[in-house]
């Protein structure tokens, strides 16, 4: 099923795409403030990784939490309209998180 | 309890073992699609899964190395070489193996049939273990002058059961599983349909059919050391006896020589067949001095009986002397893990004993039930010496006794039978309804009778555990009506019996409710037991001579001027068993009666 | 496990529910003389015939081939006829024994298995065969037998059906039983339907349901393997139309001689 | 409920994989506030660094680090033929998984003591 691969492939790209992140956000776990990152930002290298992290974290999440819910059996019947949930959820969100790295400028 | 609907079907198979799954698939297979099937257990859990061995038929696939004797290694013939074995040699086999007392027309069906039949089973899916070139695999049995036991590793009739029971599905076969089959309703010789007890809801109801066939396994729960499941009660074969329908040479009983010490569970004759041999507490093969020639793979009987010896005269093994050793520790590991695994994780989990490193304390077990309800050779059952049918009634299986296996069984040739005499079962019957067979009315309501019966038994405020009078049953069948007998133990058993059955009337069910009472069940169960048993005892006092698994120890000689028949036992008016004789059917210039020697 | 043979009598701990006469489950204690060889079914006989007829259980064979007697010991699935009561006792001298779990009961350790039976009914359990039937055997090779193994020594017990949490939150997902069996039939050469049944088990309740949370392994009393048949049904799933090709390939040959 | 080694891995998986989603949405809208300026965005954050927070970031670095382990422990099943080793890389990723959440959450702890 697709949303089985889904979860996989995901899951493969989250391990390259989370490994970066945690090093080069949360680590080492100091203070982060809004100037280290738009230090980073300012590359559009960056943005794209970014962005690709996204999209696969959220339809990672989003399979996931989609696969939680339907395991029960109440919600197995309403898979139709939870996959259209979660991908609209998902689609908003990916917009939502691109706009926010897109936007990223150094506000003057 | 609540009146309940009847409900009405073409036929009616009760027991859905090889023989009623048979009957059942091939019913339908035949366009008779109106089939139901009632077990006390669910299908897959019927005791023809327990076979380990195999199931004969002479395909010709192996045959010991050429130069190495008899007893050699296995090959698998070449094609274009000599074959090794015949429907003919097969056919030889069992008649010298039943002592002459299997009916020969049978037996020539069953063995041309078992060809057949093997390779359906292959056909639907079976799993049989293979030849290095894909053919089925055959391994050795005990009175088989041939590797003709096919075989899927130690689980032949699990892995048969599962292929016909899937089978009877696709074909569309009704199953009612765990429906507890207690009354069969004959009138005028004629077959009306069944009581029986759903025993989820406890619900008493009449099904009515215009066929009813019974493949209800075997009885050997009446002995204490058994290879049986704890559902090998012989329900049929009493509720058969008890609608006025007669039972056929119940006296012959087999013994295995393979069952594990004191718990009775199978170590298959394969162990033997693989080249496991037997050891008394000296260390020695004492099969020589028994059957030189075949050793361990002579006939069960003789082997059993060779134990006993042994252990009667002092040379068993274990702290009360009661056990033989089988050796299989020169197979090696890896045969025994390919083709054994069974058989070690039993031997594993119950005696602690891993057949790799140790020998295996075993003793005789109560086996296989030879006798039963007489049928023809296309399963429909006779109602007397003369051949008369009880119209619309069919047998197979270990409940029935057609008879193939005379007075011994060979290993191997049960799974056979049932296979074969359910499938013609199957086919007669199909025959018969489509030849217009009507569905019969039945006097008042039997449904109700057996209501009243089981209200009775539940309010009767006895004070003998169903448990003990069981138990007693057994270790007197086992004392006295066992793999020796003589007259003065038979009269032992017999008024033992008797006095059982008067103690049954005391008889205090624990369980009073309705919902999956197993408890009356087993007390059901119990009651068939003292009712056959009887027949048993009194056909084996009757009997005066020695012929396959019945041993007279004061007539040790076999008798065929007098006794080259078969019993047949009728429920008398007064309750107690009626005896006749019927002709056993032989081919003199064929197979000429002569001594067995092995 | 106390393997203390002194210990002469144990409590054998029951939990009983006959839904007609109780609201819930609750636990009734047994005492039962423990004697050499005993099995756990042992004891329940014991229970059973001579101190309290109520008690339920389904058996049949006593040596692990029928299926029926699996039940949850001591908090984990298995057979209570090959389960020695003496690997069983804890050290506060005590068996605890109750119905398979996530099932219906219907008394005592009885329990409902419609769904069970209704997915392995579904996975089409019986082979689809070729079209033309030699006349004597199809040829397999040892390699393909061998490979039905686990599949084909399955007893249809439960124990892992009933240790699957994802059975215990769905009980739409076919389960480890049936999708063993039609992983059976997907490898079995002589099959002609392997895509077919594929498509069957690749639903949204089928192989994609499973969480690899291997309890079906660790319950088999039989010792089988569910997870890998699970993970290969996925991985061929995959490639469904190549096997049905490599199918039809094989399926000319099923008449003629293996090669050496 | 039938407990075993599998079991307890499947529900800490479930638990630590639906935490995480609760994060990324809350780090979504935390990020996501950069666009309406920095002193928006700093406020949020700062909101998000309280001690608690920070304990809350440990259990945090523990649910990604088990979750991302198991995660590969799956596919390693999935992708070889392992599940004889199915405990052993049970208490493998339970180990590392404890390892790595130690290495990394002392240093948060001091950081938050200290300042
Ligand atoms: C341990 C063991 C190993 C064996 N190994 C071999 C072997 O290797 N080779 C070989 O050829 N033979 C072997 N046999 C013998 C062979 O297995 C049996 O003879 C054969 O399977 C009998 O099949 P059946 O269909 O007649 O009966 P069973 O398979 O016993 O089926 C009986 C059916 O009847 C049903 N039933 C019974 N009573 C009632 C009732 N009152 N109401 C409703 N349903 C009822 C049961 O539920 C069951 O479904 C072995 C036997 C044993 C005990
Ligand atoms: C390296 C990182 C990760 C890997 C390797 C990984 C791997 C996996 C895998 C293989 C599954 C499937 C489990 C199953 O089918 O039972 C899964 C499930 C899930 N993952 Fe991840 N994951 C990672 C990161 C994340 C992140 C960052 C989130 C959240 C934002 C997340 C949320 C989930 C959820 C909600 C599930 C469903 C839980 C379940 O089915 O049990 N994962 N993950
Ligand atoms: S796979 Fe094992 S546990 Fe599951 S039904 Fe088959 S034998 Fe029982
Ligand atoms: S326990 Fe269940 S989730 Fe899969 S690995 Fe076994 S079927
Ligand atoms: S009684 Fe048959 S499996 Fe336990």
């Amino acid at each position: 099923m697709r949303t089985f691969q889904m979860q996989r492939y995901s899951a493969i790209a989250l391990l390259v795409f989370l490994t970066i992140h945690m090093i080069v956000v949360h680590y080492p776990p100091f203070h982060i403030d809004f100037g280290i990152i738009l230090e980073r930002m300012e590359s559009p290298v960056w943005k794209v990784i970014d962005i690709a992290f996204l999209f696969f974290v959220l339809m990672h999440a989003l399979t996931g939490a989609y696969m939680v819910i339907t395991d029960f059996e109440s919600a197995f019947n309403y898979r139709k309209g939870l996959a259209w949930a979660a991908i609209v959820i998902g689609v908003a969100a990916f917009f939502y998180g691109s706009a926010t790295i897109w936007a990223f400028q150094p506000p003057v | 309890m609540p009146n309940s609907e009847v409900i009405t079907h073409d036929v009616i198979i009760v027991g859905a073992g090889l023989a009623g799954s048979w009957a059942a698939m091939a019913t339908a297979q035949q366009g008779v699609k109106d089939v139901g099937v009632l077990s006390k257990i669910h299908p897959l859990r019927s005791h023809s899964g327990a076979a380990q061995g195999g199931i004969a038929a002479a395909l010709n696939n192996v045959r010991p190395v050429p130069g190495t004797g008899p007893r050699g290694p296995l090959e698998q013939i070449p094609v274009g070489d000599e074959l090794v074995d015949s429907t003919e040699l097969h056919m030889f086999d069992t008649i010298k193996g039943s002592d002459w007392l299997g009916d020969q027309n049978a037996i020539e069906i069953m063995v041309n049939d078992a060809i057949d039949v093997i390779y359906e089973y292959e056909h639907m899916g079976c799993v049989f273990s293979r030849t290095p070139d894909g053919r089925i695999a055959q391994r050795r049995f005990g009175g088989h002058s041939a590797p003709r036991a096919n075989y899927a590793a130690d689980r032949t009739g699990h892995v048969l059961l599962h292929t016909i029971h899937e089978q009877a599905l696709y074909h569309g076969v009704k199953f009612y599983a765990e429906w507890y089959v207690m009354d069969l309703i004959v009138e005028d010789n004629a077959v009306r349909g069944v009581v029986a007890i759903d025993v989820l809801t406890g619900k008493i109801h009449l099904l009515r059919a215009k066929a009813v066939m019974f493949g209800t396994g075997g009885y050997g729960r009446a002995f204490k050391i058994t290879s049986n499941a704890y559902a090998n009660t012989g329900d049929g074969v009493a509720i058969a006896y008890d609608a006025g329908v007669p039972l056929m040479d119940m006296e012959f009983v087999q013994f295995h020589p393979t069952g594990l010490y004191q718990h009775g569970i199978l170590m298959s004759e394969a162990c033997r067949g693989e080249g496991g041999y037997l050891i008394n507490k000296n260390g020695e093969r004492f099969m020589e001095k028994y059957a030189p020639d075949k050793m361990e793979l002579a006939p069960r009987d003789l082997v059993s009986r060779s134990e006993q010896t042994e252990i009667d005269e002092g040379r068993g093994v274990m702290d009360d002397g009661q056990g033989i050793f089988l050796d299989m520790r020169h197979l090696g590991r890896e045969k025994i893990l390919e083709r054994l695994p069974q058989v070690r994780d039993i031997a594993i989990d119950f005696v602690h004993v891993d057949p790799i490193d140790d020998p295996v304390p075993i003793q005789p077990t109560a086996h296989y039930s030879m006798g039963g309800i007489p049928t023809d050779v296309h399963g429909q059952v006779i109602a007397d010496a003369s051949g008369t049918p009880v119209v619309g009634f069919y047998a197979a299986g270990e409940a029935a006794c057609v008879s193939v296996h005379g007075a011994n069984r060979l290993g191997t040739n049960s799974l056979l039978e049932a296979s074969v005499f359910g499938r013609r079962a199957g086919y007669a019957i199909a025959e018969f309804i489509k030849g217009g067979a009507k569905l019969l009315p039945v006097t008042g309501d039997p449904a109700e009778r057996s209501r009243q019966a089981v209200k009775e038994l539940l309010d009767n405020p006895g004070t003998e555990l169903v448990e003990d009078i069981a138990q007693e049953l057994k270790a007197n069948m086992t004392m006295n009506c066992g793999i020796f007998r003589d007259e003065e133990r038979l009269n032992i058993a017999l008024d033992k019996v008797h006095e059982l059955q008067q103690r049954f009337k005391n008889a205090r069910v624990m369980d009073k409710g309705s919902r999956f009472n197993t408890d009356l069940l087993a007390t059901l169960e119990a009651k068939h037991l003292l009712t056959f048993s009887e027949v048993i005892v009194k056909g084996a006092l009757n009997r005066t001579e020695s012929r396959g698994a019945h041993s007279r120890t004061d007539h040790p000689k076999r008798d065929d001027e007098d006794w080259l028949k078969h019993t047949i036992a009728h429920k008398g008016e007064d309750g107690r068993p009626q005896f006749s004789y019927k002709d056993v059917t032989l081919y003199w210039d064929r197979f000429p009666p002569q001594e067995r020697k092995y | 496990m106390s393997n203390n043979n002194a210990q002469r009598t144990v409590t054998v701990r029951i939990q009983r529910f006959n839904p007609d006469t109780d609201k819930k489950p609750y636990m009734q204690d047994y005492q039962v003389e423990m004697k050499p060889g005993m099995t756990v079914l042992d004891a329940l006989h014991e229970i059973k015939t001579h101190q309290d007829g109520t008690v339920t259980y389904r058996r049949s064979c006593r040596h692990a081939i029928c299926g029926s007697c699996a039940m949850h010991i001591n908090g984990r699935n298995t057979l209570a006829c090959n389960t020695p009561l003496k690997n069983e006792v804890t050290h506060k001298n005590t068996v605890t024994i109750g119905p398979l779990p996530y099932l219906p009961v219907i008394k005592d350790m009885v329990v409902d298995r419609t769904t069970f039976w209704e997915e392995y009914l579904r996975v089409k359990p019986w082979l689809i065969p070729p079209d033309d039937i030699p006349e004597k055997e199809f040829r397999m090779s040892q390699d393909e037998v061998k490979a039905l193994h686990d599949a084909e020594t399955c007893i249809m017990c439960g124990a892992c059906y009933s240790s699957c949490a994802v059975i215990g939150l769905n009980k739409k997902y076919i389960g480890p039983h049936a999708l063993l069996k039609s992983f059976m039939r997907v490898l079995d050469p002589r099959d002609s339907s392997p895509a077919e049944r594929l498509e069957e088990v690749s639903g949204a309740d089928g192989v994609y349901r499973c969480h690899t949370i291997f309890n079906c392994i660790d319950a088999c009393p039989k010792g089988l393997n569910p997870t890998q048949a699970i993970e290969t049904l996925r991985k061929l799933a995959q490639k469904r139309q190549k096997l049905e090709e490599a199918r039809r390939e094989r399926q000319k040959h099923l008449n003629e001689p293996i090669p050496a | 409920m039938y407990t075993s080694t599998g079991f307890i891995s499947w529900l800490l998986r479930r638990i630590s994989g639906i935490a995480l989603v609760l994060y990324l949405f809350m780090h979504l809208w935390v990020i996501g506030s950069a666009n309406s300026g920095p002193e928006v965005f700093d406020a949020r954050l700062n909101a998000v660094q309280t001690p608690l927070f920070k304990l809350f970031e440990i259990a945090l670095l523990a649910a990604v680090v088990y979750h991302a382990f198991d995660g590969i422990r799956l596919l390693i099943v999935h992708y070889f033929d392992v599940t004889e080793y199915r405990k052993s890389l049970f208490y493998a990723v339970f180990a590392v998984a404890a390892i790595l959440t130690i290495a990394g959450g002392v240093p948060i702890l001091l950081f938050m003591l200290n300042g």
